[in-house]
C-alpha cells in the first residue's frame, strides 16, 4: 500500500541515483536551481550529485565526461556552451540513461535525442516585462536595453522579445542596446556614461536582474531613481526590490520549476516507464509571470518553497 | 685632481639624457593619452564634460586602488596575478560579516561594521602574507604564487558567498564606495588618497626607495645591507591589502558581492601600471605612471562606450589600441637607450 | 679569522685559513683565480652565511647571516661584480641604502649636496642628479667606491676595485685609502695588480689553493718574491714584457681582413676607421669608456653602427645580428664571463654552442660535441679535465679559458677579445698570451680591446689608442712602452 | 701551469650532482602524482578503471598540445598568455571557413575542409608572428605582448562568430577530436604524437639545443653567435601554432565553437608546465616535465569529480592542492641547490 502511495504520488520506492550539471553555482539562478533539486530529490527519493560547470564550458564537458562514466538513473545537465557536451551526452543516452534538458540547448534538438527539454521561452520573458515597462510609461519615451553576453541564447531571445514590443510603439525610441556579458562592473561604466550622455531615460530593460540592480545603485548616486527598471529571472533581491519599488518589473525564470520538473520527469521514467514524447512532451516550456508589486509577495512564498 | 676631460665632457650630455630620458618615459604614455581624449572628443560630442570626466574617475578608482598596491610589486620585478581575486575575496568576506537581507541565503556571520572590516583587512593582509611567504621564503616565482593564490581567493569567494549575491556592506564601505561629498564620490577621493600615499612612500620613504633598489638590482640591494626579501614580502602585502580596499569599495561601489564580481580587473590594473610606462623589469616608473595609465585605460574604456561601433569589433578595437599603446612606449623607451650607448 | 673552511657542493673553496686583519692597515691579497680570496672576503662580508670556523672582531666571536649584519658591524666591502643600481640617481647610490632622512621622509637636497661632497673627495665630478646608468662604467666603479669607503664602516674590503679605472684614477683612489688609513680604519685590497699590491698595501697576504700561503710585511719583499709564492715556481719572464720598451711586430703588408671605415655608434665612439690584417694582433687601446667596448660588440654584430661601413676580406657587410657576424667569420669573447657562459650546463655544451652550426645542421651529434670539447679542454689546460662537468663547478679562470675555446674549433677568420684576462691571474695571462700568439700565427686577424695597458703590451703588434670615442694615435712597426702609451690616451 | 688537485677532484661529485639534480626535477612532481593517484583511488571506486584513465587523457589532450609549446615558450624563459585565446580564435576560424548547418546564423565563408584547415594553420601563425615580433623586434616583454594578443585574440573570436555558436569543422579536424580508432581516441593520439614531437626538437635538434641556451642565459647565447630573436620569434610561432591545433581538435572534441570558450586552458597550460617541474626562469626543465604536470593537473581536476564534496569547496581545495604541490616542487628544488652550493 505504501507502495502504491509511492506510486500515485509519484514519488520513487527504492532510492534512485541522479546526477545533475548547471552551467555555475556562481550564478545564483543555478545555486536556487540546486537548492530546487535537492529538495524535490529529498520528496522523490532521489539522491542527488551535482556537477558545476564552473561557467566554463571546458570544465564542464570534463565534468560532463566523468559524469558519463559513472552509473545513474537519469540525469539533468543545463549547457553552459551549447554544442560542447554532445558526446558524452549521447554515451548516456546510449547507455539508456534518461538525459533532461533544461534551461539551455544541449545541442539543437535535431542532433541529440533527450528525454525532455523544460525550458522557459525567453522570447516570452523579454517581451512580457518589455510590455509591463511600456505600459508604465505611457506607451512613449526613452529607452534602454542593458544585454546580457551576446553569445548567450536567453539573452538573444529576451532581446527578439524587446525589440518585437518595442517595434509595435513608434513613440519608443531606444537610446541604447550594448550587451554588458551580465558584469555588474560594466553595467556600472555604461550606465555612468548613460546617465551623463542622456538627461532624459524614462525606462530601461536588462537581461538579468543582478544588472537591473547593479545599474539602480548607478542611478540612486546619480538621483535619477525615476527610470523605470524592468529584469527578468525575479530572484529574491528582485523580488524585494520590485516590492520596495526600486524596480518596476521582473520577470520570472522559474529555476524551481525546472530543476524540480526534471527531477519529477526523471523519476517517472524510471519508474513510471514514461516514455519520451508520450508520458512527457519533447520540449516542455515553462514560463513565469510577470512580477510586479503586486503579485511579489506570492512569489516569494513559492520560491521559498520551490515551487516556481 | 679631477677626471680626465673625457668624463667631464660626458657628463653634460648625460645630465640633458637622463632628462630627456625620464621624460620620454612619461611623455609617450602621456602623447597615447593625449590622443585617445582627442580622437574621443571628436568622435562622440557627450564625451568632454566635467560630468563624464568625474564619470571617468570613478571608473578608474577600483582599478586604480589595485593599480597602487600593483605597483609596488611590478617595480619589484615582481607580478601579483592574485590582485583580483584577492579583491573578490575581501568584498565577499566584508559582505559575508554584515547582516544581509533576509531574501540573501547565506549563512552568514553579522558581526559590527568596524569589526567586519577589519576582519575583511585582516584576511587579505592574511592572503598577502601568504604570497610573500611563498615567494620569499619557499622561493616559488611570484608569477606562479599568485596564479595559485588567485584560484584560492576564488575558493574563498565561492565558500563564503555560495552562489548568491550579497548586497549590504557596512555603512563606512557603503559610503566609500558609492557616497558623495558635496556631490563629488568619495570613491575618487579614496582613490586620490592611496595614489598620494603610494606616491609619498615610494618617493619620500627609505622603503620606497628600497622598493627602487630590490628592482633595480637585487643584488646590489642586498650587499647594500638591504632585507630583500622583507622588501619583497612587504610589497606582496601591500598590494594585497590594496586590492581588499579596493575589493570593499567595489562591492559597495556595485552594490553587490558576488563571485566572479572582479575578474577583469586584473588585466585592467596591470594593463594600466605598464602602459604608464612603469617597467616590468622593475626599478623604473612609479605612481605618476600609473596615474597616466589608469587615465588611458578609463578613457579608453569611457569612451568606446560613447562612439557607436559593432558591439563585436569593440572587444578587438580594444586589444589593438593597447597593443599600439604599448609599442610606442616601449618603442621610444628603446630608441632612447640605443641613444644613450 | 680561525681556521676558516668553506666549500661549494664538492669544491672546496677555502681551507682551514686564518686571516688577522689590524686595525689602521692596508691589507693587500692577492693569488691565483680561484685561490679563494672573494670567497674569504664574502664571509666576512656577510655574503656567505655557512662555513666552518670561527671570526672575531675585537676579540668578540661573530657569524654574520647576511650582508645587513655585516654592514652593522661597520663591515663595507666593494665586490668584483659592480654592484650599483642604474636606474637610480648617482646620489642614491652613493647612499645606497641609507638614503638620509628628514623627519622620516628622505632628504633629497641634502642627499645630493652631500653625495656631491663624498664624490669630490674621490676627484669626481658628476652631477649627483645624473641617472647612475647613464655613467661610464669606470665612473660607476668609483661611485661604488665612494659608498663604502664614506660608508663610516671600520673595516672595508675592496675586491678588484681598479679594474675599470684608469691610472690617474686608481692614483687618486690609493691616495684616500691611504687617508682612510689614517684614520685608524682598516682596509682589505685584492687585486692582480701586483704593482698597485705593493705599492699601496702595508702588509701582503699570499692565498694558493683556498689556502693562505703567507702574510709578509709589503715593504720586505718585490714582485717575483709574490708571484713565487702565487704560483709555486717562478715565472719571471713574464712580468717582463708588462715593463721595458716594446718592439712592435707590425705586419703592413699582410691582406686585410677586416675593415672599418668612419664606424660611429650613438654617443659612444664616431669616425672610427681601421683594418685588422692576417697574422696580426691589433690592439685597442684607451680608458674605460672610451668607446672601445662598444666599438668591438658593434664588429661583432651586437651594436648597429649609426653610420659607417664595414667589410670582410673587401666585401662590404651590414651585420644583422651576431649570428651573421659569426657567419661571416668573427669570434667575439665579451669582457665579462657572466655574458658568455651557461652555468646550468656542462663544459661540453658551452665549447660547442658557438660551432653547433658547423658540426650539426638538424641533429645534434653529443659524441661529436663532447670529443672536440675534450681536445679543447687538453689544449688549453682547463681543469677539471672532465667535459661532462657542469660549468659552475669550474673556477674562474678556466671558466675564462672555457669561453675562449668556443671559438677555437673552425677557426674564425677575425677573433675579437675584449678584456681577454681581466681578473686573471699571471699564470692564466700567460696561458692566454701563448693561445692567442698561436692562433695569429695560423693566420688570423686578432683584435684585442682592452683598458689595461699591460694586456695590449702584451699582446699586440699593433696598437690603435682611442680617447673620447675616437681613434687619437696608432702605433705601428716602432718601440713603445707603457708611458707612451699612456701618454697617447 | 698546472691546476692543483682539488679541481681534479671536482669532476666526479658535480656529476652525481648534475645526475641527482636532474632526477629531483623530475622526482617530487611525480610524488605528487602518484600520491594523488593513491589517495583518489582509495577515496573514490570509479576513480580506478580503464575508462576513466581514457577519460582522464582525454580531458588533457586539449591542454597537453598548448602545453607542448608553451613549454618552448617557458624555456627561453618567456610566457605566452595568449595560447587560448589564440587557440578559441583558430577553432572559430577553421568553423567560420566551413559550411554550417543553415540554422547557424554567421555570414560565413565555407571552403573545403584542406583550405579551411590550411587558413586556420596561416591564422594562429599569423598571430605567433604578430607576438614575435612585439617581442623580439621591438622589445615589449613577452608577457605584456601576449597580455595584448589575448584580448585580440578574443576580439577576433567576437568577430568571426558573432554571439553564435558553430557546429561543423572539416572532416579531418572532428576525426582528430572526436572520433576513434578501434575504440580508441583519435585524440590522445594527436596529443602523443605533439608531445614526442616536442621532445625530440627540444632534445636531439640543433634548434632545440638553442631553445634550452637561450633560455639559460640569453646573453652568453647572443655572443656565441646564436641568432637569439630568431629562436625567440620561432617559439613564439611554435607556442601559437600548438595552440591553434589544440583549437581545432578542442573545437570539434567539444563539438562546437563559441566566445570564451577555452579560457580556462591559459591557467592549466602554465599551471602544467610549471607543476611539472619546467623552471619560469628558463633553461631546465622539458616535454618530460610537461607530461608529469599534466597529469597531475589532469587527475586532480578528474579525480575531484569523482569524490563527494561541496561544490562550492571544490575550487578551493583545487587551488590549495595546486600550490602545496607548487611548493613540495620548488621546495625540494631549493634543497638541493643549496646542498651544491
Ligand atoms: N657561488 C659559487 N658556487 C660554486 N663555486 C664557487 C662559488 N663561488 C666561488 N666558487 C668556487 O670557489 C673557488 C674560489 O673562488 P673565489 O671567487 O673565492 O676565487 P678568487 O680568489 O676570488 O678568484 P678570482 O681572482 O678569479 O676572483 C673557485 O674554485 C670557485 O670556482
Ligand atoms: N644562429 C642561429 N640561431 C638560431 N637558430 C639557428 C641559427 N643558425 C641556424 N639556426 C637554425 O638552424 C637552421 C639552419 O641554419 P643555418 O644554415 O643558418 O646554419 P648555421 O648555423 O649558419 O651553420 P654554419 O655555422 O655552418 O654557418 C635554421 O633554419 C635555424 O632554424
Ligand atoms: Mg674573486
Ligand atoms: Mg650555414
Amino acid at each position: 500500500s505504501q507502495a502504491r502511495a509511492a506510486a500515485a504520488s509519484g514519488r520513487s520506492e527504492k532510492p534512485l541515483k541522479a546526477a545533475f550539471s548547471n552551467a555555475g553555482l556562481q550564478a545564483t539562478w543555478c545555486a536556487q536551481g540546486k537548492a530546487a533539486a535537492e529538495y524535490w530529490g529529498k520528496l522523490f527519493n532521489v539522491e542527488v550529485t551535482w556537477f558545476d560547470g564552473e561557467l566554463d564550458a571546458v570544465k564542464q564537458r570534463a565534468a560532463i565526461d566523468n559524469m558519463a562514466s559513472q552509473k545513474w538513473d537519469f540525469v539533468a545537465i543545463q549547457a553552459f556552451g551549447i554544442g560542447t557536451l554532445v558526446q558524452p551526452v549521447q554515451k548516456m543516452i546510449d547507455a539508456g540513461i534518461p538525459v533532461i534538458d533544461m534551461d539551455t540547448l544541449i545541442a539543437p534538438l535535431d542532433k541529440i535525442n533527450v528525454h525532455s527539454f523544460l525550458a522557459p521561452d525567453n522570447e516570452f520573458m523579454g517581451s512580457s516585462v518589455t510590455q509591463a515597462l511600456i505600459t508604465a510609461i505611457g506607451g512613449k519615451g526613452k529607452v534602454i536595453t542593458t544585454q546580457g553576453a551576446l553569445g548567450h541564447t536567453g539573452a538573444q531571445g529576451r532581446n527578439r522579445g524587446f525589440e518585437s514590443i518595442v517595434k509595435q510603439h513608434p513613440d519608443i525610441e531606444v537610446l541604447e542596446n550594448q550587451p554588458a556579458d551580465w558584469d555588474v562592473t560594466k553595467v556600472a561604466r555604461l550606465w555612468e556614461t548613460y546617465l551623463t550622455k542622456y538627461p532624459q531615460i524614462d525606462a530601461a530593460y536588462f537581461h538579468n536582474d543582478d544588472m537591473a540592480l547593479a545599474a539602480y545603485n548607478v542611478m540612486k548616486a546619480h538621483n535619477r531613481t525615476n527610470i523605470k527598471i524592468g529584469g527578468c529571472d525575479a530572484m529574491p533581491p528582485a523580488i524585494a526590490a520590485v516590492a520596495e519599488g526600486r524596480m518596476h518589473a521582473t520577470v520570472r525564470n522559474p529555476s524551481c520549476r525546472i530543476h524540480g520538473g526534471a527531477i519529477v520527469a526523471g523519476v517517472a521514467a524510471v519508474t513510471g516507464g514514461e516514455k519520451s514524447g508520450e508520458g512527457i512532451p519533447k520540449s516542455v516550456v515553462t514560463d513565469g509571470p510577470v512580477v510586479t508589486k503586486e503579485n511579489a509577495s506570492g512569489m516569494q512564498w513559492m520560491e521559498d518553497h520551490f515551487l516556481i | 685632481m679631477t677626471i680626465p676631460v673625457q668624463e667631464a665632457v660626458k657628463g653634460s650630455p648625460s645630465r640633458a639624457g637622463a632628462f630627456l630620458r625620464n621624460r620620454m618615459r612619461n611623455i609617450a604614455p602621456f602623447a597615447t593619452l593625449i590622443i585617445l581624449l582627442a580622437f574621443f572628443s571628436i568622435a562622440s560630442p557627450s564625451f568632454l564634460s566635467v560630468d563624464n570626466g568625474v564619470n571617468v574617475l570613478t571608473q578608474i578608482s577600483v582599478t586604480g586602488v589595485i593599480a597602487v598596491g600593483l605597483t609596488f610589486v611590478i617595480l619589484c620585478a615582481e607580478i601579483d596575478l592574485s590582485v583580483a581575486a584577492i579583491a573578490n575575496a575581501t568584498g565577499i568576506a566584508v559582505a559575508y560579516f554584515t547582516m544581509q537581507e533576509s531574501y540573501v541565503n547565506i549563512p552568514n556571520l553579522p558581526l559590527p561594521g568596524y569589526a567586519a572590516i577589519g576582519l575583511a583587512l585582516l584576511i587579505c593582509a592574511f592572503l598577502g602574507l601568504v604570497n610573500a611567504f611563498g615567494t620569499t621564503l619557499i622561493g616559488i616565482p611570484s608569477f606562479i604564487m599568485t596564479l595559485a593564490m588567485m584560484q584560492i581567493g576564488a575558493g574563498i569567494c565561492a565558500l563564503l558567498v555560495r552562489g548568491q549575491i550579497a548586497y549590504a556592506v557596512p555603512d563606512l564601505v557603503t559610503m566609500m564606495g558609492s557616497g558623495t561629498i558635496a556631490g563629488f564620490p568619495w570613491i575618487i577621493i579614496v582613490l586620490g588618497v592611496f595614489l598620494l600615499a603610494g606616491h609619498i612612500v615610494l618617493t619620500y620613504t627609505r622603503f620606497g626607495r628600497y622598493v627602487y633598489m630590490v628592482g633595480g638590482n637585487r643584488e646590489a640591494a642586498e650587499y647594500s645591507g638591504v632585507n630583500v626579501k622583507m622588501v619583497l614580502g612587504a610589497v606582496m602585502v601591500i598590494s594585497a591589502v590594496c586590492s581588499g580596499v579596493a575589493g570593499m569599495i567595489g562591492v559597495a561601489h556595485f552594490g553587490s558581492a558576488q563571485q566572479n564580481e572582479f575578474d577583469g580587473y586584473l588585466l585592467d590594473a596591470i594593463a594600466a601600471v605598464v602602459v604608464g610606462g612603469t617597467s616590468l623589469f622593475g626599478g623604473r616608473g612609479g605612481i605618476g605612471n600609473t596615474i597616466i595609465g589608469l587615465c588611458i585605460l578609463g578613457v579608453l574604456n569611457n569612451g568606446l562606450d560613447h562612439v557607436q561601433i559593432d558591439s563585436f569589433l569593440k572587444i578587438l578595437i580594444r586589444g589593438i589600441i593597447l597593443l599600439v599603446a604599448l609599442i610606442i612606449n616601449v618603442y621610444v623607451q628603446n630608441l632612447r637607450d640605443r641613444q644613450r650607448i | 679569522m680561525d681556521g676558516i673552511s668553506k666549500s661549494f657542493g664538492g669544491v672546496v673553496a677555502l681551507h682551514d685559513v686564518d686571516f688577522v686583519l689590524r686595525a689602521g692597515e692596508i691589507h693587500g691579497l692577492v693569488g691565483e683565480n680561484g685561490a679563494g680570496k672573494s670567497t674569504l672576503m664574502k664571509i666576512i662580508a656577510g655574503v656567505h652565511a655557512e662555513y666552518n670556523g670561527r671570526m672575531f672582531i675585537d676579540g668578540e666571536q661573530v657569524h654574520f647571516r647576511s650582508a645587513r649584519d655585516a654592514l652593522a658591524a661597520g663591515i663595507g666591502m666593494v665586490h668584483q661584480e659592480l654592484s650599483v643600481v642604474p636606474d637610480l640617481t648617482v646620489a642614491e647610490n652613493v647612499f645606497l641604502g641609507k638614503q638620509p632622512t628628514k623627519a622620516g621622509l628622505i632628504d633629497w637636497s641634502g642627499m645630493v649636496a652631500a653625495a656631491r661632497e663624498q664624490l669630490a673627495n674621490l676627484g669626481i665630478e658628476v652631477d649627483p642628479r645624473a641617472s647612475m646608468g647613464s655613467l661610464s662604467i669606470g665612473l660607476q666603479q668609483l661611485v661604488e667606491l665612494a659608498r663604502v669607503l664614506f660608508s663610516g664602516a671600520r673595516i672595508i674590503i675592496l675586491d678588484e676595485p681598479t679594474s675599470a679605472l684608469s691610472p690617474p684614477e686608481v692614483h687618486r683612489l690609493f691616495e684616500v685609502l691611504r687617508g682612510v688609513r689614517a684614520s685608524g680604519r682598516s682596509i682589505v685590497f685584492i687585486s692582480h695588480f701586483l704593482d698597485d699590491i705593493l705599492s699601496v698595501s702595508d702588509r701582503v697576504t699570499i692565498f694558493r689553493n683556498g689556502r693562505r700561503v703567507v702574510t709578509e710585511a709589503a715593504a720586505l719583499i718585490d714582485k717575483g718574491w709574490v708571484i713565487e709564492r702565487m704560483i709555486g715556481s717562478g715565472h719571471e719572464e713574464l712580468e717582463e714584457s708588462y715593463t721595458g720598451a716594446i718592439a712592435l711586430n707590425s705586419k703592413s703588408a699582410a691582406p686585410v681582413i677586416l675593415s672599418a671605415r668612419h664606424l660611429a655608434v650613438g654617443r659612444a665612439f664616431a669616425d672610427v676607421s681601421l683594418d685588422a690584417r692576417a697574422g696580426e694582433i691589433l690592439g685597442i687601446y684607451g680608458f674605460m669608456g672610451c668607446g672601445q667596448i662598444e666599438l668591438a660588440r658593434t664588429l661583432f654584430g651586437k651594436l648597429k653602427p649609426s653610420t659607417g661601413t664595414l667589410a670582410i676580406e673587401g666585401a662590404a657587410k651590414r651585420f644583422r645580428n651576431t649570428a651573421h657576424a659569426r657567419r661571416a667569420g668573427i669570434a667575439f669573447v665579451p669582457e665579462s664571463r657572466r655574458s658568455m657562459l651557461f652555468y646550468q650546463e656542462p663544459v661540453y655544451k658551452n665549447v660547442s654552442i658557438s660551432v653547433l652550426g658547423r658540426i650539426s645542421r638538424l641533429w645534434l651529434k653529443p659524441a661529436a660535441e663532447r670529443q672536440i670539447a675534450s681536445r679543447h679542454v687538453e689544449l688549453l689546460n682547463i681543469r677539471p679535465s672532465n667535459v661532462l662537468a657542469l660549468l659552475a663547478s669550474l673556477s674562474g679562470g678556466n671558466q675564462q679559458k672555457v669561453a675562449l675555446a668556443k671559438w677555437l674549433t673552425y677557426i674564425p677568420k677575425v677573433l675579437i677579445l675584449s678584456e681577454p684576462t681581466r681578473g686573471m691571474d699571471v699564470g692564466a695571462k700567460d696561458d692566454v698570451v701563448k693561445i692567442v700568439r698561436a692562433l695569429r700565427n695560423q693566420g688570423l686577424a686578432v683584435i684585442v680591446v682592452s683598458a689595461e695597458p699591460e694586456t695590449v703590451l702584451s699582446l699586440a703588434d699593433r696598437i690603435i689608442v682611442m680617447k673620447k670615442g675616437r681613434i687619437v694615435h696608432e702605433f705601428a712597426g716602432e718601440t713603445i712602452s707603457k708611458d707612451r702609451l699612456l701618454d697617447a690616451a
